[in-house]
């Protein structure tokens, strides 16, 4: 019976529960979601592939023609390769809520665009 | 009359799969034995194909609430392998952040234990409580549970004047709340009479067990790598180990509140003499051959990690010693001749963390007979099964 | 805790003690010495537990390491055990609490510990191969995978 | 009354009666509104929010969850003695629902009514004991033995002090006929007045009785896996479910009309008069629910035959002796 006070207290406050999918929070500065390359900064040194944790990103290809794939559901959203790119061609997203029907989507593929004259 | 009862894998009670095999007397358990191996992860195995740098989020997956023990620990022995000195800065943070996740695992630890007491509102108040620190603790590393704070050389983020404004706010309402569970868990009569000389572990049970941790703590051992052995910053900052002498769940209980406590102290201390400087150093990728042991004062209790490296950047052995599986002896110890509705509280209050006591041996163990099934093969099965069952 | 106090309590050469700072101590010793160490350690001042036991594959021996906790160092045992021969005395009568840590040895390595009253599998299952022993060097996750008949 | 008979013949009207208001019909819809105010109050009280989205404020929610019972797979065990688990469930919603009926909603006069019902309603409450240790026994499940034991002994506990305290009104109105003692409240004080004890232990027993959450030993779910319903699914789950529904319809109408006065006024005040009493009763019960841990059965025996069993004698002594 300690708890008469605070459960009539209770009584007069808003629920606390966030209603999820018609509530959302907004995540906090900073956040470590899913990340995603500029992929036109990289110039394809292998550092991200070296750090990440869950062996998620494949590079394909050396240097400026690297192209990055990029595997969510390997991901631990640490954000190694965001702080180890010296490019700064990896940036984070606030996306956190990530769903997928199959393993396909999961991987990414940053594409170059192809340069018209160029190749 | 005496049965058996299974209790596990699967059970309400508990959050992961053990399974203990009771005896039952008359409801009274009579013998134990503990059987672990659900939740088998190859940890230790898959550390010899890593390299040092990608380990450090390994080691924060042992566990999903003491993870930033576990890097820490782990953090901790590459550094003493490379002779590094860590940045004053840094080890101020560390020790803010272990200490937001003691304050959080206990919170947590007070919110289930209360659930298997059958107290639904406690359980429901404690987490809600819970939340303010999760807070914290995204709001600094950007992550609610692996926080990937502690790295090798010092720490990802810094801490920023606003952070500790927002901080000192929140310790100042987790104070008050804690004030209140130490009312709730000391007045309550239902909790008293639920806690109170139930899961008894006399001192020197515990000693002759290795009990690590608050479970120790509540049998009057002041037994915390924090005093004896202090890293990161706990050299420097006052604080005490608390200790009970009751020796059965009420002890733990109020181990657990009265530390929350001390964590605030030490979390408020850490803020106020945060040295300026740097907050991580750069590392080199090959580690010299070497042996060391790390040990750190998890939420749950003693954590020790041994490294053996052999001059690559990969590591040759990495020996991880989590706190539940210390205590899981006292365990089966404080279980014989409780209540069998008692048995939950006496399992809950030794805050058992099963994925972190087995996070050895083999990746899948029931390869041989599973398939790895993907959604249409199960739906296939069960199709099969109906109509065999019902003939159509 | 310094290493002349080692020696003096567990008499024992100099040579076999090696001091890595002044909180860690690795002790070699045989393996008949083991519980005569062990008990050696526990009546010393300021004993508080066994941390844990741990073993590690070194080629052509296996290596025991019992870390025993005092509340100012942590001294590490370490016993030579030979992999044809995988057997050590239990310490499970001096200290109870090893009795999981040597089960979980005994799982992982095939080291028998003679005296401890169960040695079934700790955390490997029931029908668990009797000689793959997941951590030692030989045992690499695709050998084990291929002796099981799983696949990858 | 006088137009209505006109209009409808006197059988007709009693059938309706007995289908629509205040009987079948109106006692299922609030057996689901008791469990939906029961699950809201608690939730408010817990700081959450309850059930939401089925309906405004979530008010279909205990609809939705019978009929999604009702489509589930029913699955008997093997080793379960089937005849006695598939009787359980239907048997346990009957004896749940006659009762009801003996219950005075418009004035105070129940459907039913006669001499020595009261009886037949503590006659039915023990068979709901009875039956339910027949349920957990009969699944042979482990965990479901342990519960039903728990439950015969719950009962033991608590059915002796319950009885004493239904039968204190009952002594002091000097009729067994639950009308007749709404109806001698009706010109006196309310019994809550004369026998405060009294009304404390039918609370606490008919809790005891209820299995929420301070006593809901058999149950247990922390402990015993759900105890004596672990192996009903299906549509015998949602029996049961339906049943402890009725249950806490029992429970609180019996609080009202034995201690809070019962329904007065003319026909159409009498039932507004009956249901806000009622939910007072429901917000006392689910308050108590939400501010306790689970006892353990030996706490419970030892409290209900040392303290409340002692009480209840007290206070029919005492009744006896103030003839009040």
């Amino acid at each position: 019976m300690a708890m008469e006070n605070e459960l009539f207290r209770n009584l007069k406050q808003k629920p606390v529960t966030l209603q999820f999918p018609y509530e959302r929070e907004e995540p906090v500065e900073g956040v470590r979601a899913k990340v995603s390359w500029n992929i036109d900064k990289c110039v394809g040194c292998l550092l991200c592939v070296r750090v990440c944790p869950g062996n998620a990103i494949e590079i394909l290809g050396r240097g400026r023609k690297a192209e990055i794939k990029y595997n969510i559901g390997r991901c631990l959203f640490c954000g190694e390769c965001v702080d180890v790119c010296p490019t700064k061609a990896i940036y984070t997203t606030k996306e956190f809520e990530l769903v997928f029907n199959s393993q396909r989507e999961m991987i990414i593929h940053f594409k170059r665009k192809k340069r018209s004259g160029s190749d | 009359m005496s049965f058996e009862i299974p209790f596990g894998p699967q059970h309400p009670a508990l959050e992961e799969s053990i399974n203990f095999m009771f005896e039952i007397e008359e409801e009274r358990v009579v013998s134990v034995k503990p059987r672990l191996g659900y939740v088998h992860r190859g940890i230790e195995k898959i550390a010899e194909s890593r390299n040092y740098q990608q380990l450090v989020y390994l080691s924060e997956r042992i566990c999903g609430i003491c993870s930033f023990a576990h890097a820490l620990c782990y953090s901790q022995a590459v550094e003493q392998l490379l002779g590094l000195e860590v940045p004053e800065r840094a080890r101020f943070i560390r020790t803010i952040v272990a200490e937001m996740e003691r304050i959080q695992n206990h919170y947590l630890w007070l919110g289930l234990t209360a659930k298997e007491m059958g107290f639904e509102t406690l359980f429901m108040y404690a987490w809600r409580d819970r939340e303010t620190i999760i807070r914290m603790l995204d709001m600094i590393s950007g992550k609610r549970v692996h926080y990937g704070m502690s790295t090798i050389g010092g720490v990802r983020r810094d801490i920023t004047e606003p952070m500790i404004k927002r901080i000192e706010k929140s310790l100042d309402h987790l104070e008050v709340r804690a004030e209140y569970y130490t009312k709730v868990c000391t007045k309550d009569p239902l909790i008293l009479r639920r806690t109170v000389g139930v899961g008894i572990l006399r001192p020197r049970e515990a000693r002759a067990l290795c009990a690590v941790g608050p479970t120790a703590r509540a049998s009057g051992i002041a037994r915390d790598v924090r005093a004896d052995e202090p890293y990161a910053a706990y050299g420097e900052v006052p604080f005490r180990v608390v200790t009970y002498r009751g020796c059965d769940v009420a002890s733990r209980t109020y181990v657990r509140i009265d530390e929350i406590k001390e964590s605030i102290k030490i979390i408020r201390y850490a803020l106020k003499n945060l040295p300026e400087g740097p907050i991580r150093i750069k590392v080199p990728t090959r580690v010299p051959e070497g042996e060391v042991i790390s040990r750190v004062e998890a939420p749950r209790g003693e954590n020790l990690h041994f490294l053996k490296s052999n001059g690559t950047d990969k590591p040759e052995r990495w020996k991880i010693r989590a706190p539940t599986l210390a205590n899981l002896l006292s365990l089966c110890k404080m279980l014989i001749g409780v209540n069998l509705a008692d048995v939950p509280v006496v399992i809950a209050g030794i805050d058992p963390c099963i994925a972190c006591a087995e996070r050895i041996a083999i990746v899948d163990v029931n390869m041989r007979k599973l398939k790895v099934w993907n959604g249409e093969d199960l739906w296939r099965y069960a199709n099969e099964w109906y109509q065999k069952r019902y003939g159509r | 805790m310094r290493r002349s106090e080692i020696r003096r309590q567990l008499r024992i050469r100099a040579r076999n003690i090696i001091v890595q700072n002044d909180r860690r101590f690795f002790v070699n010793i045989e393996k008949k010495d083991l519980k005569r160490v062990i008990r050696r350690l526990m009546r010393m001042k300021n004993y508080t537990h066994l941390s844990t036991i741990t073993a590690l594959d070194t080629g052509y021996n296996m290596e025991v390491i019992y870390h025993v906790a005092f509340t100012d160092a942590l001294v590490s045992v370490k016993v030579q055990v030979s992999k044809e021969d995988p057997i050590l005395p239990s310490i499970v009568e001096i200290i109870p609490g090893a009795a999981l840590y040597e089960r979980e040895v005994h799982d992982l390595f095939g080291i028998v510990f003679e005296g401890n009253p169960d040695l079934s599998p700790l955390l490997l299952p029931d029908d668990w191969p009797e000689d793959i022993y997941p951590l030692r060097k030989f045992w690499s996750v695709d050998k084990i995978f291929s002796k099981l008949g799983g696949r990858r | 009354m006088e137009v209505r008979q006109r209009v409808v013949s006197e059988e007709i009207w009693t059938l309706i009666q007995f289908l629509f208001f205040p009987g079948l019909f109106f006692l299922l819809f609030l057996a689901f509104f008791t469990e939906w105010l029961d699950r809201k109050i608690v939730a408010k009280f817990q700081n959450r929010y309850g059930p939401l989205h089925v309906g405004p404020k979530g008010i279909l929610q205990p609809i939705a969850d019978f009929i999604k019972l009702l489509s589930k797979e029913d699955i008997t065990p093997s080793m379960a003695d089937k005849v006695p688990f598939a009787l359980v469930p239907v048997l346990l919603l009957a004896f749940t629902i006659t009762p009801l009926f003996y219950i005075p909603i418009i004035g105070s006069d129940a459907l039913v009514s006669f001499e020595g019902d009261l009886f037949i309603i503590m006659f039915l409450m023990s068979l709901i004991s009875l039956l339910v240790f027949i349920g957990g026994w009969a699944s042979t499940n482990r965990f479901g033995t342990v519960g039903s034991i728990r439950a015969g002994l719950q009962m033991f506990a608590y059915e002796i002090p319950m009885n004493l305290a239904i039968i204190g009104p009952a002594v002091s109105a000097r009729s067994l006929s639950l009308s007749k003692i709404v109806e001698w409240q009706l010109c006196r004080f309310w019994n809550l007045f004369t026998q405060p004890i009294g009304f404390v232990i039918l609370i606490i027993c008919l809790m005891a009785h209820l299995q929420i959450v301070p006593f809901d030993i058999p149950e247990a779910e922390s402990e015993i896996v759900g105890g004596w319903i672990v192996e009903f699914s299906g549509k015998k789950l949602a029996l049961i479910r339906l049943a402890k529904d009725f249950e806490f319809v029992l429970a609180s109408s019996l609080i009202v009309s034995l201690y809070l006065g019962g329904p007065y006024g003319p026909w159409y005040i009498s039932p507004i008069v009956y249901l806000a009493k009622f939910f007072l009763c429901v917000f006392i019960l689910s308050n108590l629910r939400a501010a306790f841990a689970r006892y353990r059965i030996d706490h419970l025996l030892v409290g209900a035959w040392k303290y409340l069993t002692p009480l209840a004698l007290l206070q029919i002594c005492l009744v006896k002796i103030l003839g009040v």
